[in-house]
């Protein structure tokens, strides 16, 4: 199956896009995905979002999931 | 006083700029004997920009309000987080919680912005003298 | 990126109804990422009636907006206490605390509140279908 | 010396007065003018301040002094 993920913020400039395509097989669960987007990826501790909620690597997928692949968060103003 | 138990929660993730007392009247209750708010303001640089996961930090932003509100017993919580140019002094994120006393107040209002900072799927970057970095953050 | 080390404190005490805004503006602060606000506001009561030992309750809630600063290492600290007749849901008395980060701020805008609670020589009384009752106070 | 003492709340409702003035010995102190006061502050456990400061009992009146009888105190909004 065909699946799209969604990129934000430093995994965005990286892959030079808002997202990106992977063919994983069927039954391929978040950790396959995450490892199918190593390039963008490396280095960076990410957690993908499966229909915007965090999800665990063992969860299986499906085609009509809306994934995407987030980088540690830094929201909420001021500095670090 | 009040004819229901219900607790208001509003969640809300624009470029629009940030107020106080707009927040504040989003948590008025006539149960609420005590109301604070945190304000997170850009500090020490020109701008903080931000970029978000919209649809996604609006539906983890409500979540965490309706559990904070449940969890310390607030008659109402809110919290806005603001995306795009953030100039200094100025507000990228407001949240409110309004309680009968004090101390479920303030310890509601620290919950949510800790909760906000560490789960919500928005990132920012210091920008100064044109060069931009994204600011280090925490694994949700 | 502050020319001064120097520590913002404001305090007034009169019968104009409180602006929430106004008093986080007093406590802007360029090196401020954290700005903390706490409204004590009327609640389950038609209104409450404040009165104040308006003199001594300015320089006593000055003395405690310059001491919780210093102690707590805010950028910037107010507080301000109507007196007269307080409507349902609206505040009769709001502090803000600015500090660099989180934790100050909290704390800092708590003690403040506890503080001028605790000191302040204000006295109110809830009014309810005409009735009045001095509410019971804690000994300075 | 003459003293005026300000009476604020309960304390001024009760002595149907914002003030009342006391005759007290020279050296006179706090103690002594809050014992002069017992009527209007019976069963209240009150506080005198002096110059706008609380002040211990032990402290010396002076003639010029602003004082004022404090009941338990209870601004800060809410109920109690």
């Amino acid at each position: 199956m065909e699946v799209t993920v969604r990129l934000f913020a430093m995994l965005r400039e990286r892959a030079g896009a808002g997202e990106v395509t992977l063919e994983l097989p069927e039954g391929a669960r978040v950790g396959d995905a995450i490892r199918g987007l190593g390039e963008v990826a490396r280095g960076i501790p990410v957690v993908m979002a499966v229909n915007r909620e965090y999800a665990a690597e063992e969860r299986v997928l499906d085609a009509g999931d809306e994934l995407a692949l987030i980088p540690p968060v830094s929201g909420g103003g001021g500095h670090p | 006083m009040s004819g229901s138990d219900a607790v208001s929660a509003r969640a809300h993730v624009s470029v629009e700029p940030l107020s106080l007392d707009r927040v504040a009247r989003a948590v008025r209750d006539p149960r609420a004997g005590a109301l604070v708010t945190f304000c997170g303001v850009t500090r020490d640089v020109e701008l903080l920009e931000y970029e978000a996961y919209v649809e996604m930090a609006e539906e983890r932003i409500a979540a965490i309000v309706a559990e904070v509100a449940g969890a310390h017993g607030l008659c109402a919580a809110a919290a806005e987080h603001r995306v795009g140019e953030v100039p200094l002094s100025e507000p990228s994120v407001i949240v409110a919680a309004s309680a009968p006393h004090r101390p479920e107040a303030f310890a509601g209002a620290r919950a949510l912005i800790d909760r906000v900072k560490a789960e919500a799927p928005i990132w920012k970057r210091e920008v100064e003298h044109g060069e931009r970095r994204w600011v280090e953050g925490v694994r949700p």
